[in-house]
């Protein structure tokens, strides 16, 4: 009973951490965007204010649509949150491990994609479509490349869990520094730039029709929805950071749950987060937005590299 | 009346006769005169089977020595120089082999019915029979009359071919066995006279709808 | 006592023949030749239950006899006139209606109906293998006239094919037998007995070999043109599609069992005399070539009844084949494949012959959609040709398996490879036109409806037959093949 | 457990008797085809019913007796037929047959029942009677097939099946596209059956008998080069069945051809006869083989899933697209089969058990969803009269339930947790991950790629499945057929509705059909517990190495839980949602017009673009010239892919044979001379041979 009464209190608070960090990260990698190209920017806790305002508004929803609009923020935000409680932060293994695996999170990223990109065809406007069109077929590259990079240290580790993977690879330090983990992190890497929609692949800032992935799927959404699906986006990439820094780098993690060791992870955790999202803000600068169709060839990029960091793996061996 | 070794002298000379025919037959252009020369090789044949049915007392052959003599040599070609007659078509002009490369190769075949006849004068050596050498001739008219109907066109012909395969036939039974029994060679002669008959008719036929009896023209089915 | 057998049975079909000649009204041809026809069905049925019950039947000079093999053929060809016959009443006042016939040929084409059943009969009960020649060589002369029935230009010609390319071949065989005769004649001490099959099978041992191998090849030749074994196949197309459709029916499912039969007898004599793998081996390479060269024909064919001619000829390959394998498998899937094949080309070239009357032509483009025009017809034809190309639940699946089963465990893995393969591809052709023949949209002049009922009934009687022989073969047909394939087997 | 046994006989003879019945009834009731009078459409109409009443009674005695007989776990066995001459028939209802059955069962239960509905249009016009028939018929042969004991008796239930397909699909026979589909089809399983004659002939040869069981007792005396024969022949024979590339081309042309309830069928169930088959011959009959016979497996596994996928995101035609998507689906039942192959190969069994395990649960899958797929599908043409999806659009409010269970479907096929695509799906990655225990270099190349492949085509699908959604029901109607939709009757939703449950059911508690297929692959491999174990109803786990595991039960109560608290969290912090309805945006015109909305090809085109080696698309776009340049030109925009195995497999085949059949033609001149030298010819050869 005490056991069943601290898994709930433990997820709680690592869905709340999560909550509270994800415009947080974002704010940072607008921060650092703006301080980049020398401009002050607004302050790191903007997307705090922006949400809130949204949940005020109100929502407009399409004549056209049909309950699909409609459920698809709470689907998508409430995929992301699952994720959430799967995905190791502070500490490793989270309480609900066993109930899904690497695979059952990339599957629940993709029904959120699913839901998200009906919700774009749902108001019938060529936007929507568009961009429903450009987020599948990018994520048909990019999910089969997450999968690879993530089955690398899987097999490494023996396991699909992803907290028994990050448990393994921050107790027995021998196998951290495979080659093939090299090769899988880069995959991984460009996977996120692509999944989370930033520059080169996507550009958050813009409603320009030949550039808009994500904004164009939503551009019918408002109000508390597109309130959701913000939040929903935001901590995506919250998720993905936190899975490069954890799979590739399971420093200072949490194996039990003592306060020092806790504190010490939620240290290490934010730290090792913020300097990802540096290094993201960082990329999104120094790179201009790749024509749509030149997308493919740097996801292949991803997809090839994870691949090879398998086959790697595979044939040297742990 | 005579001793074997006579007879079946006699019969060897007629049987080359036969052979002889079938070679003209082979290097003429007439239509009637293939009906001629048919008729002479049947009365020919006719005198081997009477030959063998008196010389070597097989009476049961009298009877068709008189068949033959009647049927073919006298009855069949009449009915066909009539055909002749009726379809005005005298020659063959265009041959599928001509003369001379049909003549070389009836020799050949000559020869090829030898190689096959030999294993069987070979198997029956000790055999008494007289007119065994007979026996290769009879094969050679045989593939001599189905090599007239492969090189000659006209309807007629292709008759005069048939009967001529079926004389070598008939040929071969006598100088091997004497002959078939009586109401099987009967029967067969029944058969080759409906046979003879009803290809006239169809002769007939085709002069009429196709206004021609050369068989090279009538090609309308194929594959 | 015995001979009165046979009167009956020949007797039967040859009055026939003569009462139509004396007939004048229409419907008395049409009388007298369903009886005849029917009575002599009758009569070798009778014969069949005799013959199962004791043993041979054969008169005192041993012209004739009959054994389980003659009248297991004596039944299917009977059979077969029988559905003819019905059938061709229909047929005919259709025909007559259309203008595509005239009244007055009637009384001819029940003569010869006639005349070709008894030349047929008399050819199964021969035992003289003199008569047997006889028989056949009239079977020719008796189609002679009905191939050429409708008095078209391609039908004379095809006519004067089929009548000199036989002939060309019968004088082969009749060579054939006159050395079978010779090396007889050394063995048997009475000249009357040496022309006789169950004199000949019970010496075979002594009989020369080396005689009987080229006896035999002659007879091959001879009995193979009738029969329609590639290269000797090439009046069968001919033949098959101008003659009226009961008569093409009655050729291929009579006669190619009358030159089989011939051919069979001659080579049972012949393994027994020779032995070895002589004469088998001429008949699987013989099977093979024909079921072969019947493919190309099959798949690009512009006419129907070629189309069914040609299948006629993998047929009797298949056949050929199946006895060239020798063993009792192969033998019972033989003759249970003759049964088949004769039921599975009755039911396609009938109703092939009311298509032929509904759309009046053999064209396969130009029929189309006959599901909607005559829907029994069409049902039944589509039944008939996956019947033909061997699938189950029809029969001839179960007797090309038995022969298949037989040649891998005869051990020609190759050749029974390549009988797979042929009867596959044939499947290719068979389907492509017939699908094309049956549904679809007719064009809209094509509205003459379907054939008589009696015919449609007696058709359908035989795709049930068909049926019944691919799921549960009747004990009693099981024992009568088997007791057939045992005469084979001696 | 002599208990049961009384039982299964009762099921057998309901499940032969009802479709039998089924079969026979409705041909008392035929009527011509234009028959308008009520009385007897009303006749027309009763013996139909009837007859999907005989169907729907049959599948159900299917269930209770595959489940009897997985439950007691002993063989349900019957002899009979000794006349042909092959020794007696034989059924033989093992754990494997069971599970098919089930399959089938099930599926036939479902498909039955929405038939009632379904084939209501074709009264009056169509001769429904001969429908029926057909339709008691083909369930029944499937059902024989899994169920024969004999090789005999096995070839002549499958050659009826196919027979009874083939006239299925061309039941619209007007149309000349079904007419070339059925013949496709049944050329291509007949050349499939060909080979599987071959093969059980030769395994006969070594058993001296065509019992099943006869094979088994000398599946360790065929010589291995045998053993390769027969392998391939299974593999080719029955992978024409199952529409395995590159013997897939009957398939997209085949079921879109057939009436909707037909093609649930023939996607759901007939295709896997062919699995059927392979796993019968490899894992019952043939001793593990060499480990190439599991690669070359997962070679095709692979091709079929990732080809078939991206030919099914070219396609704008519904069912052709479900096609398409069933070559795929064979693809991803094939890797597990396949890994089982090749992990038996090095005498793992407790791995191949597993792979065993996830392509069999695949099986069961794709039958449900695909099987809802194509009812919906069904469903729609049925309303709108057109399969192109580029027509369709804006059905969610004309077909709302219709929807629903399309959604689902959609959502399982695209193996989205927790439905029960996401759970073999998972499986099969499982299984092919347990390969990197196996020390060999081959298997370390293969799986990986395998795996990099299989993960291609789950993100491709769902990509497909947004399209063939999303265009088909969301948006605006862009046809008049679309707009004048209507949902479709109670039975055919009915049945939709039982297939959507058992696609959540089987995703949630996969537990449960879980430790039912576990039997099957136990009576190949022995137990097979140690490396999949079910903790619960819902939840699996793979104990090997640091143990994995995934609880789709837990996943749904959470998401749903997680649904609920934004909107309760929302409505604490921000107050009530306000919302309004309003226009979208139209670029300036007065109303969005369906036209410009995205299409199906406009959607898939990027995907064009990054394969369009596969593809090799050509368009044309054509503008009309004679319109006004102030008015709309019309513009026709086609687009056209080429199959690379037509062109460069079939095309050839094809021509060769018709080449070679034209010259083998010329020996028929119609010279009489020429066949009188034939003759001679013959006569001078024999003569030669008889020296």
């Amino acid at each position: 009973m005490i056991e069943f009464a601290s898994t709930f209190i433990v997820s709680a608070i690592q869905i709340l951490l999560m909550l509270l960090a994800t415009p947080l990260v974002c704010g940072i990698i607008r921060k650092t965007k703006a301080r980049l190209q020398n401009r002050r920017g607004a302050t790191i806790f903007q997307p705090y204010l922006d949400l809130s305002k949204l949940m005020r508004k109100e929502v407009i929803i399409p004549s056209t649509s049909s309950w699909i609009f409609r459920i698809t923020p709470y689907v998508v935000l409430a995929s992301m949150l699952l994720i959430a409680l799967l995905v190791p932060t502070i500490f490793a293994p989270v309480p609900f491990h066993w109930m899904g695996d690497i695979i059952t999170i990339i599957y629940l990223f993709a029904a959120a994609r699913f839901f998200l990109a009906l919700g774009g065809l749902d108001a019938g406007s060529a936007f929507g479509g568009l961009g429903s069109s450009r987020e599948m077929s990018i994520a048909s590259i990019v999910e089969p490349a997450m999968m690879l990079a993530v089955f690398t240290t899987a097999v490494t580790a023996g396991s699909t869990d992803l907290s028994i993977i990050v448990n393994r690879l921050s107790t027995t330090q021998a196998s951290i520094i495979h080659p093939s983990h090299v090769l899988a992190f880069a995959g991984l890497f460009i996977v996120t730039i692509a999944e989370t929609g930033r520059l080169p692949v996507d550009n958050p800032g813009t409603h320009l029709e030949l550039t808009m992935i994500h904004e164009a799927m939503i551009l019918e959404y408002s109000g508390r929805y597109l309130a959701f699906l913000e939040l929903a986006s935001q901590m995506k990439l919250l998720i993905f950071l936190s899975l490069l820094a954890n799979m590739f780098a399971p420093v200072g993690m949490a194996i039990d749950t003592a306060p020092l060791s806790l504190i010490v992870g939620v240290a290490a955790f934010i730290l090792k987060v913020a300097i990802l999202a540096i290094v993201v803000a960082l990329v999104e600068t120094a790179n201009a937005k790749l024509r749509l169709f030149r997308v493919p060839e740097l996801l292949m990029v991803a997809f090839v590299l994870s691949l090879l960091a398998l086959i790697l793996y595979s044939i040297i061996g742990s | 009346m005579f001793d074997t070794q006579t007879i079946s002298l006699g019969i060897e000379i007629l049987a080359a006769t036969i052979l002889v025919t079938t070679f003209l037959i082979v290097s003429s252009r007439s239509l009637m005169f293939y009906v001629r020369l048919f008729a002479i090789q049947s009365f020919l044949l006719g005198l081997v089977a009477l030959l063998v049915a008196v010389g070597f007392g097989e009476t049961h052959i009298l009877i068709a020595a008189i068949l033959t003599i009647v049927v073919k040599a006298t009855v069949i070609p009449i009915a066909l120089s009539k055909v002749i007659d009726k379809i005005k078509v005298r020659k063959e002009i265009d041959f599928t082999i001509n003369i001379t490369t049909s003549l070389l190769l009836c020799a050949l075949l000559v020869i090829l019915a030898d190689s096959v006849a030999r294993p069987i004068l070979e198997a029956q050596r000790m055999s008494d029979l007289a007119v065994f050498k007979v026996l290769p001739m009879s094969i050679a008219v045989m593939m001599i009359g189905l090599f007239i109907m492969i090189a000659r066109k006209q309807a007629v012909s292709q008759i005069i071919g048939l009967l001529t395969m079926e004389n070598g036939v008939f040929l071969s039974g006598l100088s091997i066995t004497y002959g078939m029994p009586l109401i099987v060679e009967v029967g067969i002669f029944f058969d080759i006279f409906v046979a003879v008959l009803i290809l006239g008719v169809f002769v007939f036929r085709i002069n009429q709808t196709f206004d021609t009896i050369n068989v090279d023209t009538i090609r309308r089915l194929r594959h | 006592m015995s001979v009165v057998y046979f009167l009956v049975l020949l007797g039967i079909p040859v009055a026939g023949a003569i009462v139509c000649t004396l007939l004048r009204r229409r419907r008395w041809f049409e009388y007298v030749t369903v009886t005849s026809t029917g009575l002599t069905f009758l009569a070798t049925l009778w014969l069949t239950s005799l013959v199962l019950q004791g043993a041979t039947i054969m008169t005192p000079k041993g012209w004739f006899f009959l054994d389980a093999l003659s009248v297991y053929l004596l039944v299917i060809v009977s059979g077969s006139t029988l559905v003819v016959a019905l059938y061709s009443i229909g047929y005919l006042h259709r025909q007559i209606r259309n203008k595509k016939v005239d009244g007055s040929m009637l009384r001819l084409y029940y003569i010869l109906l006639n005349a070709f059943l008894s030349t047929m009969m008399l050819v199964l009960v021969s035992n003289n293998l003199g008569f047997l020649w006889i028989g056949t060589e009239a079977t020719t002369l008796a189609t002679a006239f009905l191939v050429a029935f409708y008095e078209r230009e391609s039908s004379i010609e095809a006519a004067w094919k089929y009548v000199i390319i036989c002939s060309v071949g019968i004088a082969f065989a009749l060579f054939g037998i006159i050395l079978t005769y010779f090396s007889a004649l050394h063995v048997v001490s009475s000249a009357d007995n040496a022309l006789n099959w169950s004199t000949l099978i019970a010496v075979g041992k002594q009989l020369n070999p080396d005689i009987l191998k080229l006896a035999f090849v002659f007879i091959l030749v001879g009995f193979g043109t009738k029969a329609g074994l590639v290269p000797l196949h090439t009046w069968k197309p001919d033949a098959y599609s101008e003659a009226p459709a009961p008569i093409s029916a009655l050729m291929a499912a009579g006669l190619v069992n009358i030159a089989l039969y011939a051919l069979l007898r001659f080579y049972i004599l012949v393994n027994k005399a020779v032995g070895g793998s002589f004469a088998p081996n001429l008949f699987i390479i013989f099977g093979l070539v024909s079921m072969g060269v019947a493919v190309p024909f099959i798949l690009l064919q512009r006419d129907y009844k070629r189309l069914l001619a040609y299948s006629s000829v993998e047929h009797v390959g298949i056949i050929v084949f199946a006895l060239g394998l020798g063993t009792p498998l192969a033998y019972f899937g033989a003759l249970l494949h003759m049964l088949n094949n004769t039921l599975a080309k009755l039911v396609l070239f009938l109703t092939a012959g009311n298509i032929r009357i509904a759309y009046d032509s053999k064209i396969i483009r130009r029929v189309t959609g006959a599901i909607k025009v005559m829907p029994v017809s069409a049902t039944l034809f589509i039944l008939g040709v996956f019947a033909v190309t061997g699938w189950p639940p029809f029969g001839l699946f179960v007797s090309e398996l038995s022969i298949v089963t037989a040649g891998f465990s005869a051990g020609n893995v190759f050749a029974s490879v390549l009988f797979v393969g042929f009867v596959a591809t044939v499947f290719v052709g068979f389907i492509y036109y017939a699908t094309g023949m049956v549904f679809g949209e007719p064009s809209r002049h094509d509205k003459k409806g379907d054939g008589d009922t009696l015919s449609l009934v007696v058709i359908a009687v035989l795709v049930v037959f068909l049926l019944v022989l691919g799921t549960m073969i009747p004990t009693m047909i099981y024992n009568f093949i088997m007791r057939a394939a045992a005469v084979i087997q001696v | 457990m002599g208990y049961s046994l009384a039982l299964p006989g009762f099921y057998f003879a309901l499940l032969i008797g009802g479709f039998s019945f089924g079969a026979v009834v409705s041909l008392f009731f035929v009527r011509s085809n234009n028959a308008n009078e009520l009385t007897s459409q009303f006749v027309i109409r009763l013996g139909k019913n009837l007859g999907f009443g005989f169907s729907t009674l049959a599948s159900l005695g299917g269930c209770a007796l595959s489940l009897s007989v997985l439950l007691a776990g002993s063989p349900y066995q019957l002899e009979f037929g000794r006349t042909l001459p092959f020794g007696p028939l034989s059924i033989n209802i093992d754990q494997l047959a069971a599970f098919f059955l089930a399959v089938i069962s099930f599926l036939g239960i479902a498909v039955s029942i929405y038939s009632f509905g379904y084939t209501n249009e074709f009264v009056g016009r169509r001769n429904i009677a001969v429908f029926v028939f057909l339709y008691n018929v083909f369930l029944l042969s499937m059902a024989l097939v899994v169920m024969a004991g004999n090789a005999i008796l096995f070839l002549i239930v499958w050659e009826v099946m196919s027979v009874t397909t083939y006239f299925l699909i061309i039941y619209e026979h007007e149309d000349s596209s079904s007419r070339k589909a059925g013949i496709l089809y049944i050329v291509m399983t007949h050349i499939g059956t060909a080979l599987l004659l071959v093969m059980f002939i030769t395994l006969a040869g070594f058993a001296h008998s065509f019992s099943f069981e006869a094979f088994r007792h000398v599946r360790t005396q065929i010589p291995p080069s045998v053993n390769t024969w027969i392998f391939l022949c299974a593999l080719v024979g029955f992978g024409m069945k199952a529409g395995i590339v590159p013997l897939h081309i009957w398939l997209p042309e085949a079921h879109p051809a057939a009436p909707s309830n037909v093609s649930a069928l023939m996607s759901g169930v007939m295709i896997k006869m062919g699995i059927y088959g392979m796993v019968r011959v490899f894992f019952d009959f043939l001793a593990p083989g060499p480990e190439w016979w599991g690669i070359l497996v997962l070679f095709i596994a692979v091709a079929s899933a990732v080809l078939g996928v991206l030919y099914a995101l070219m396609e704008h035609d519904l069912k052709r697209l479900l096609a398409f998507h069933s070559i795929e689906n064979i693809g991803i039942i094939l890797m597990g089969i396949g890994a089982a192959l090749l992990f038996s190969s090095f005498g793992s069994k407790t791995l191949a058990a597993v792979a065993l395990l996830a392509g069999l649960y695949h099986v069961l899958n794709h039958a449900m969803f695909k099987g809802l797929l194509f009812l919906g599908a069904g469903s729609v043409v049925h309303a709108t009269h057109t399969r192109n999806i580029d027509e369709l659009g804006g059905l969610a409010k004309k077909l709302p339930w219709t929807m629903f269970f399309f959604l689902i479907g959609s959502a399982a096929i695209s193996a989205l947790p927790p439905l029960n695509g996401f759970i073999s799906e998972w499986l099969t990655f499982q299984a092919l991950l347990l390969g990197f225990d196996i020390p060999d270099l081959a298997v370390r190349l293969a799986v990986p790629v395998t795996v990099a492949l299989l993960a291609l085509t789950g993100a491709l699908a769902a990509a497909c499945f947004v399209k063939a959604f999303g265009v088909t029901f969301l948006g605006l109607p862009r046809s008049a057929h679309a707009e004048k939709a209507h949902e479709s009757s109670f039975s055919m939703l009915f049945a939709m509705g039982i297939l959507a449950l058992a696609c959540v059911a089987f995703g949630i508690a996969p537990g449960i059909m879980i430790s039912l297929i576990s039997r099957v692959t136990s009576s190949f491999f022995g137990e097979s517990g140690s490396a999949l174990s079910v903790l619960n109803v819902g939840t699996l786990t793979i104990p090997r190495g640091a143990g994995s595991g995934v609880s789709p039960l837990m996943l749904l109560s959470l998401l749903a839980g997680l649904i609920i608290a934004p909107i309760v969290v929302g409505f604490v912090l921000a107050g009530k949602i306000r919302t309004r309805t309003a226009m979208i945006w139209a670029g300036g015109l007065e109303k969005v017009e369906p036209r410009m909305q995205y299409t199906a090809a406009g959607f898939s085109k990027p995907i064009r673009m990054i394969f369009s080696n596969i593809f090799r698309a050509t368009h044309e776009i054509e503008i009309s010239e004679e319109m006004s340049a102030f008015y709309k030109p019309q513009i026709r925009y086609e687009l056209k892919t080429e199959s690379i195995f037509q062109k460069y497999l079939y095309a050839p085949v094809r021509q060769t044979t018709i080449a070679a059949a034209k010259i083998v033609r010329r020996i028929q001149t119609g010279h009489i001379q020429s066949y009188l030298a034939y003759i001679f010819i013959t006569l001078i050869l024999l003569l030669l041979f008889a020296r």
